[in-house]
């Protein structure tokens, strides 16, 4: 079985390549059965394997064949399974079956059905490849080419620039930080030798001490690259555009599976971060500050699926801060949960798009509740979740975090207080969003309720979402045992209650009307907070003008080829030269004659001035 | 005088037998074909003689000296005297026009440049030089109608002669300075001359070069070489710039290393000053040039610098391996340049025929898809001119290139390199014309149908062309045998 | 001829005097016929200089020499006056200035 | 022999063509394909008779008769020139990629040229067999000669049959080329001048002048005419300027040969003569060579970003590639030579097909101006696809060739220089930038309202194989590189050793 494990990418490739070059050909039907049956094949594969490594518990490591051997560099094809792998796996191919099978609904009416499909499947294939790579360059290769299926999804509906737009911001966005990794890489193998993730770990521990310049700067670049793809501070902008796409697409990727590529890089090559506390300590900080300024924003947003999009930005903080502090099982755990739950959010939304006309504004819709219950249904759990209100998936993996948090040294307590209330707004904003949608007076009639194909990967979902947390990953060996002691347990009560105060506040405020903030919000200082947050806190603003017009502007100017300016003197020079040497010949006679003795002149001058005899040389 | 110092001067006495006979049938019964045919057959004989003579070089008197390497150059003058009569007879023959005499000028004319490329002794070189130039002035006014060959005729007169005095009075300085007339002596004499009149020998050589300069238009002599080009009769042309350059250069060169002019680096300055002004200026001159007969006279400025550079060297000689490729460069130079200038000229000859407005860039638009082997012809004369690898010209350049790094000439060098590269400009102009497809066969997608300007039916001329063509790509391509001759002279 | 020995230089001095005579000559004058005799001033320049020359060497060979010049300079003026003659015919007149057709 | 023949099969299978004209309108190219086709053959039927080429034994640089092949007959004995062609795993891969293309460039000629189609073919042939001759000459003069003769017949594809501005197009191509080949010539000169004086004898063999041992600073005028004439073909910021002109004018043919083919003239060049023989004076130069070669990686960029006409697009996104190949030959460790190498024979592909879709947008629309186009997804899927897959692989990514090529160089750069290596990297985001900018305003997007009405016919079968081959290389490069690895890998290892040695002292 174990050696199977190559089949588990191949599947889904080979049937996006199948589905590519027969996309004039091939009926709907099989096109549907291909691109879901290749996943939910991929997906069985990895229940098997699952099985087989939970009986005996051995990471195992397959080498296809060498990809490329220059002097001591000779990165091979290899795959390596251990129980991170085997989470990533099963939540890639599990929640991607689901979507897939959920996209056959949502997208029956899309002309370019297979185009979709084939799109869809590279992805799983890449993103698979990414998590089972044996060592960095694989890996890089997968974390292209999600980033290159990414790009090609959120400007699915090419007709629209504005779509092209956004799939350009994704993709050059993340690719900085692809750049930054590529670095890393560079810098890894340059000192270590080798990008075999295990052994590169190995060498590393033994020629790095704790502490040291270089494993601090190698991790930084790597975080560089985990910041890009899972969309934290500061390259987080493009993932609110990256909405553009299909709404499965946004589950898939933007939610369940790729943006957090950047966690399962951290979590893998750990065993660096270990070696530079100062990284590990930013990465913290650039958690807590992303889950922040994202939740304040997700408040703000009235398009559903940027609230959610901003919310992944916060939950992916959340992890980020998870292993920020050391909490890697939480950190990765959370991770799973989250793909649960957000995977259920985003179809959620989907389907409420889908029978709503494209509708995305919260406050053009309201009152679904008893029109689309099995949406309503999923909604709640999800939100639930999300909010992390006790018992739900959400709950423990966050619990943990928090905790974890704040026994992080010193600063631990700060960590903890600002994850805390960064729970509080989570819970306000998902429950904003689920008063507004589905209580109230209908705005909107919907098209009906999701069909099966919609309702059977909702209603699992739901089930995940609920059940989730009761799961155990099998990290055990991967990561270092964190602290085994608890905290007091006040800490454990307020982490607990926070949640269900935000809900409540929700109530008050969007459905109960009993707590009335709108002169808070009218105010002047209300008013500016509300537009700086909702513009994402004007980043998107900044950067706009900080690079993007400075690089048009500076391309614009060069267009037209300065260098070629100083050849075009040149060209000038020998121009002049040439009209004045022919205005000289102007076919009068008596002028050459006189030239003729000016020339005879200078002859003499030049002859006559310099009396000097050589000492005689051989003549021919 | 005996017998065999007549044989050593055979290709001469042919001439001359040749021009008394052009007269006597003249006097007895005009007629062109005749006069052509007895031409033709003196310039082959004295080409024989030529041949014969090789068993018998000698110095013939202080006046001539008969070597290899002058009997080379006879040859080399004399075919190419036979490319302007054949040229002749074909493309300028204004009907009714009486050509006798012109058959008797050119003979003269090439008398003349034998003569001088023969000449060791200031009275020959004389004589030599103004029957070649006389006979020219009447080969260029010859066509009765039309004004520009008039106007070209006396402006060279007037100049040449103008030259022709600074060139007697310099040798007269001379032959005060050391009361010799011989080159050799002259050299001998020269130290010790230097030492008692520096002022007479300088000023004479430099008078000297001047004169001669003018004839070989090198700047500031240059100016009259456009308008004397344009304004000859296209055969003419041809022969004024291969036949009276190339003879004169023979002689300048002999009078050079004789005279040992190449000790005195006054001398050498002003030579190089000269040269890399050619160089540049006959370039520069070209660029824009739109009369292709123009054009070419400005290239001749310039290919007239690079070739001084060898008599520069000359002066930085250090062994005797540089000497003898300073030797083999300029024998090959030569040769590439007049070979190549036929080409050209044959061309231009076959194409233009004496209409000005024909010999205009503009009128040889799309020549490829209308005469392809004239424009091909043309193109690897250009190519050869501007220095491509496969031409006589490479060849040609890689000589002066190695003769100037091996007596480390940079300047002038650098001066060779920069006048190529912007001589490749023109070049290209020419070729680029004649390979415009005209509008009108991209549309019909196929070739033929464009014949605007005269479709020339094979004729002697393109067989001409194609052998003179071939020579230069043999020369380009194949040089051994030629290097192996020249280094033998 | 004793008492007749004028030193080398003076003559030569007078010669190179005629010959920017004659050269000044072909740069003012604007009527061919003064420019052949221009020319021909600067010939004998050239010529006198070398008879002094040949007199100062006590050699025959300046005036053979000049005797080669005095021809060359028949030579050259009998073909410039037939030119003269033509251009006369074509141009309708002697000034040179107006002979410029070619130029550039 | 074989190295002859090559050559003369192109270059009487060029007269051919011309001829075969008279035959048919659609002759000429048939036949031009045949005699590529033919060409191939030939030399894989002498190379299968060989050593497994994955295992060449290292050939000494300096040592002939360790190379592949080697051949030499005297011809210009009295300057020491002969005619002597010598193949090693370098110039064997550059000959393949030659020709190859050369097929490929002919069957993006198949409807792109309408008038003298014989003429036209003829002047293919011929460059194709001037780049062999240059790939395989290793005597200097030879080597001079076709690296100034191939110029002719590129020379009049574009001044013939080139796009409106033509004219000036191949003028500035010609003379820019030209000058810097005098250089060249000069150096040579100067170069076997060096070595006549110490050896007493004229020579202009490769295996002779290495190692000839002159001043320092001789060495650094020497080498510098060399670059040159290198840099400006490669062409390397700041001598590019012709490029852009020449890729845009010339036919898609050209412009397909210019980009695969005779950019990689100038590489090898510098691989096979800049360096090796002048070492000292190279590694001395190296860090302006890489500052040079980082400066046109981004400038080619962002300049790309800003063009309007596709093919323009592409060409500076050529002199943005080629900067890397400068950056991995001046780095000179195996790592970053690999990776040139690599880059010489990826960028080939990628760029040639890019070129070919301009091509065939060209004939469709009649432009190359991006803001006439747009949405042509729609009505050209097939085309769009294979647009988007060589616009990735340019823009480097992993899997396809070029990502191979580029991470090697910036991997053996970073040992060498890691800030320079920094900088290069901006290439990756850059590149990006004008690659997705390209798909965008061409591809994708609001269908152009200009277009409205005319149907645009999509790639046929004859276009969709030229395209596949080139696909399949790519990604056999970009997973399994190792064959092109270990050709190169004998010769680039001796020719470090010898460096080193050199330089050692």
């Amino acid at each position: 079985m174990a050696d199977m494990i190559w089949l588990v990418p191949l599947i889904p490739l080979l049937s996006a390549i199948i589905l590519m070059l027969g996309s004039a050909i091939l009926p709907r039907l099989l096109i549907g059965l291909l691109g879901v049956g290749s996943v939910g094949l991929a997906a069985l594969l990895t229940m098997l394997l699952g099985l087989e490594f939970l009986a005996n518990p051995e990471p195992f490591q397959l080498s296809l064949w060498t990809w490329m051997q220059v002097g001591n560099f000779s990165p091979s094809i290899a795959f390596y399974f251990d129980g991170l792998t085997l989470v990533m796996m099963s939540v890639i191919t599990g929640v991607g079956f689901l979507i897939h099978l959920f996209s056959t609904e949502f997208m029956e009416e899309d002309t370019s059905y297979a185009r979709y499909f084939a799109y869809l499947n590279m992805f799983v294939a890449a993103m698979l490849v990414l998590v089972m790579a044996d060592n960095l360059l694989l890996l890089y290769l997968g974390w292209e080419g999600v980033g290159v299926c990414s790009y090609l999804l959120v400007g699915f509906w090419y007709q629209d620039s504005a779509n092209g737009q956004a799939a350009r911001k994704a993709f050059v966005v993340t690719r900085i930080g692809d750049t930054a990794m590529a670095l890393g890489l560079l810098l890894l193998f340059t000192e270590l030798g080798t990008l075999d993730i295990q052994a590169m770990v190995g060498a590393a521990n033994i020629e790095w001490q704790v502490g040291g310049t270089l494993p601090l700067i190698a991790c930084l670049l790597l975080l560089g690259g985990a910041v890009g793809k899972s969309a934290q501070l500061p390259l987080h902008t493009w993932l609110p555009d990256a909405m553009a796409g299909p709404t499965p697409v946004s589950a898939l990727i933007h939610a369940a599976t790729m943006v957090t590529a950047g966690v399962y890089l951290i979590a893998r090559t750990h065993g660096l971060f270990l070696l530079a506390p100062t990284a590990m300590m930013i990465v913290a900080l650039v958690g807590l500050a992303t889950l922040l300024m994202a939740a304040f924003t997700a408040l703000m947003q009235t398009d559903i699926k940027r609230i959610l999009a901003y919310s992944t930005i916060s939950q992916i903080g959340y992890m980020f801060l998870a292993l920020g502090v050391g909490a890697w099982t939480a950190g990765i755990f959370h991770l799973m949960t989250h793909a649960f739950f957000k995977a259920l959010l985003f179809l959620g939304s989907g389907a409420i798009i889908h029978y709503l006309h494209h509708e995305h504004n919260i406050f053009k819709m309201g009152g679904l509740r008893t029109r689309m219950p099995v949406t309503f249904w999923s909604f709640m759990i999800g939100s639930a979740a999300l909010a992390a209100l006790p018992m739900t998936s959400g709950f423990f993996s966050k619990d943990q975090i928090l905790l974890q948090a704040y026994q992080f040294s010193d600063i631990g307590p700060l960590l903890w207080f600002g994850g805390l209330l960064g729970a509080l707004l989570t819970a306000i904003y998902s429950f904003r969003l689920v008063f507004v949608v589905f209580f109230g007076k209908a705005n909107t009639e919907p098209e009906g309720d999701t069909g099966w194909r919609m309702a059977v990967p909702l209603i699992t979902l739901c089930t995940l979402a609920m059940i989730g947390g009761y799961f155990i990953i099998p990290v055990a060996d991967v990561f270092p045992v964190a602290s085994g002691d608890h905290p007091a347990h006040w800490v454990e009560y307020v982490s607990i209650s926070v949640p269900l105060l935000g809900v409540l506040l929700a109530y008050l405020i969007f459905q109960s009307r009993q707590l009335n903030v709108d002169r808070w919000v009218s105010s002047s200082v209300g008013q500016a907070l509300r537009r700086f947050w909702l513009s994402g806190w004007g980043i998107d603003w900044l950067y706009d003008r900080a690079f993007v017009r400075p690089y048009y502007r500076i391309s614009g100017l060069l267009k037209n080829e300065p260098i070629d300016a100083i050849y075009g003197l040149v060209v000038a020079i020998n121009q002049t030269f040439n009209h004045w040497l022919v205005e000289s010949q102007t076919g009068r006679m008596r002028w050459y004659v006189a030239s003729m003795v000016l020339g005879l002149i200078v002859l003499l001058t030049l002859a006559l001035q310099i009396p000097a005899l050589q000492p005689t040389e051989g003549a021919s | 005088m005996n017998m065999s110092e007549m044989t050593a001067l055979m290709p001469i006495l042919m001439l001359s037998l040749t021009a008394v006979v052009l007269m006597i049938q003249a006097s007895i019964k005009r007629d062109q074909a005749v006069a052509w045919w007895i031409t033709a057959a003196g310039l082959l004989l004295s080409l024989w003689g030529a041949g014969y003579a090789r068993d018998f070089v000698q110095p013939v008197t202080v006046l001539l000296v008969v070597d290899d390497w002058g009997l080379f150059f006879t040859t080399l003058i004399l075919m190419a005297s036979l490319v302007t009569l054949i040229l002749s007879k074909e493309s300028f023959s204004p009907e009714g026009e009486r050509k006798e005499e012109y058959y008797l000028l050119l003979v003269l004319s090439v008398l003349g440049a034998v003569i001088l490329i023969q000449s060791s002794h200031m009275a020959s070189l004389l004589l030599g030089m103004e029957l070649m130039g006389v006979a020219l002035y009447g080969m260029i006014a010859f066509p009765e109608k039309g004004e520009l060959p008039l106007e070209a005729a006396i402006k060279y007169l007037v100049l040449s002669a103008c030259a022709s005095v600074m060139l007697l009075f310099g040798f007269a300085l001379i032959y005060a300075a050391t009361g010799d007339l011989t080159f050799a002596g002259i050299g001998a004499k020269a130290g010790e001359a230097y030492a008692r009149e520096p002022v007479l020998l300088m000023a004479g050589s430099a008078m000297i070069l001047a004169g001669l300069g003018f004839k070989l238009s090198v700047v500031p002599f240059h100016m009259w070489t456009p308008d004397v080009y344009q304004g000859a009769p296209t055969p003419v042309t041809g022969f004024l710039a291969t036949v009276s350059k190339g003879a004169v250069f023979i002689a300048l060169t002999r009078f050079f290393i004789e005279g040992q002019l190449y000790q005195y680096s006054s001398l050498i300055f002003a030579l190089s000053a000269v040269a890399i002004a050619s160089m540049l200026v006959g370039n520069w001159l070209a660029l824009q040039q739109q009369n292709i007969k123009r054009l070419l006279a400005y290239s001749s400025i310039a290919h007239f610098g690079y070739l001084l550079l060898v008599l520069i060297a000359l002066s930085m000689a250090i062994d005797a391996d540089t000497n003898r490729l300073i030797g083999e460069a300029i024998t090959y130079y030569l040769a590439a340049y007049i070979v190549t200038t036929l080409a050209a000229f044959t061309v231009v000859a076959t194409l233009a025929g004496e209409d000005d407005s024909l010999s205009m860039i503009g009128a040889f638009d799309g020549l490829f898809w209308r005469n392809p082997l004239q424009a091909s012809v043309l193109t690897v004369a250009m190519l050869s001119f501007a220095g491509i690898p496969l031409t006589a010209g490479f060849i040609g350049k890689f000589y002066l290139m190695t003769v100037a790094i091996q007596s480390q000439l940079w300047v002038l060098m650098g001066a060779l390199v920069l006048g190529s590269a912007i001589a490749i400009y023109y070049y290209l102009r020419i070729i680029f014309a004649m390979s415009k497809i005209p509008p009108a066969s991209i549309k019909l997608g196929s070739q033929g149908d464009i014949n605007k300007g005269p479709r020339v039916e094979f004729g002697p001329q393109d067989l001409l062309a194609a052998l003179l063509m071939l020579l230069v790509l043999l020369l380009g391509s194949w040089p051994q045998p030629f290097i192996a001759f020249a280094g033998s002279l | 001829m004793e008492g007749l020995n004028i030193p080398l230089n003076h003559i030569l001095l007078v010669s190179s005097l005629l010959f920017s005579i004659g050269m000044l000559g072909l740069m003012i004058r604007r009527n061919i016929i003064f420019i052949l005799m221009s020319l021909e001033v600067m010939l004998n320049s050239a010529a006198l200089a070398f008879v002094a020359a040949g007199a100062h060497w006590g050699q025959p060979d300046g005036q053979v020499i000049f005797m080669l010049i005095l021809t060359v300079a028949a030579a050259e003026v009998a073909v410039g006056l037939g030119l003269v003659l033509q251009v006369q015919r074509r141009f309708k007149t002697l000034d040179m200035d107006s002979a410029n057709r070619m130029r550039g | 022999m074989v190295m002859i023949n090559l050559i003369l099969i192109l270059l009487v299978g060029g007269v051919l063509a011309m001829l075969s004209e008279r035959a048919g309108e659609n002759m000429p190219r048939r036949v031009a394909l045949t005699v590529v086709l033919l060409d191939i053959i030939y030399l894989l039927s002498h190379l299968s008779g060989m050593a497994d080429l994955t295992q060449l034994q290292a050939p000494m640089p300096d040592d002939p008769s360790t190379w592949l092949m080697h051949f030499k007959a005297q011809w210009i004995p009295a300057f020491g020139i002969s005619i002597e062609f010598a193949l090693d795993g370098v110039s064997l891969l550059m000959v393949m990629l030659t020709l190859v293309l050369g097929a490929i460039a002919i069957s993006s000629s198949w409807t792109d040229v309408m008038a003298k189609r014989g003429f036209f073919e003829a002047n293919l042939l011929w460059t194709l067999a001037g780049v062999l001759g240059v790939f395989m000459a290793l005597d200097l003069f030879l080597f001079f000669l076709f690296w100034e003769v191939m110029l002719i017949p590129m020379y009049f594809m574009i001044a013939i049959w080139g796009h409106e501005n033509r004219g000036y197009a191949a003028m500035k191509f010609f003379i820019f080329t030209q000058a810097s080949g005098l250089l060249m010539l000069v150096a040579t000169l100067g170069l076997v001048a060096v070595n006549h004086s110490a050896t007493g004898q004229w020579s202009f063999s490769y295996f002779d002048l290495l190692n000839t041992p002159m001043a320092e600073q001789t060495a650094h005028w020497l080498m510098l005419g060399f670059f040159i004439a290198f840099v400006v073909k490669l062409p390397a910021f700041p001598f590019h300027t012709w490029l852009p002109d020449a890729h845009t004018q010339a036919p898609t043919a050209g412009s397909v040969i210019l980009a695969g083919i005779l950019l990689k003239t100038g590489a090898y060049g510098l691989i096979r003569f800049a360096v090796p023989l002048f070492p000292e004076a190279a590694l001395d130069f190296s860090f302006t060579a890489m500052a040079l070669g980082a400066a046109g990686v981004v400038y080619g960029a962002v300049l790309a970003f800003s063009q309007t006409d596709f093919k323009r697009l592409v060409a500076y996104s050529s002199v943005s590639h080629m900067g890397f190949v400068l950056l991995g030959v001046y780095a000179w460790n195996e790592l970053a030579l690999q990776g040139a190498v690599m880059q010489m024979v990826a960028h080939g592909f990628s760029t040639a097909a890019l070129f070919m879709i301009a091509g065939s947008l060209q004939e469709r629309l009649h432009t190359r101006d991006m803001r006439e186009m747009g949405g042509l997804w729609q009505q050209m899927p097939r085309m769009g696809a294979v647009a988007m897959f060589f616009v990735v692989a340019s823009l480097g990514l992993p899997g396809l060739g070029n990502f191979v090529a580029e991470f090697l160089v910036l991997l053996g750069l970073f040992q060498v220089n890691p800030w320079m290596t920094a900088v290069a990297a901006l290439g990756l985001i850059t590149g990006a930038i004008y690659s997705l900018i390209l798909m965008q305003r061409s591809f994708q997007g609001e269908p152009n309202a200009k277009l409205e009405g005319h149907s645009l016919t999509d790639f046929g079968r004859r276009e969709m194989l030229t395209m596949a081959v080139m696909m399949v290389a790519l990604i056999g490069l970009g997973l399994y590189p190792q064959p092109v690895l270990d050709m190169a890998q004998p010769v680039l290892q001796s020719l470090l050793e010898m460096t080193s040695v050199e330089i050692a002292p």
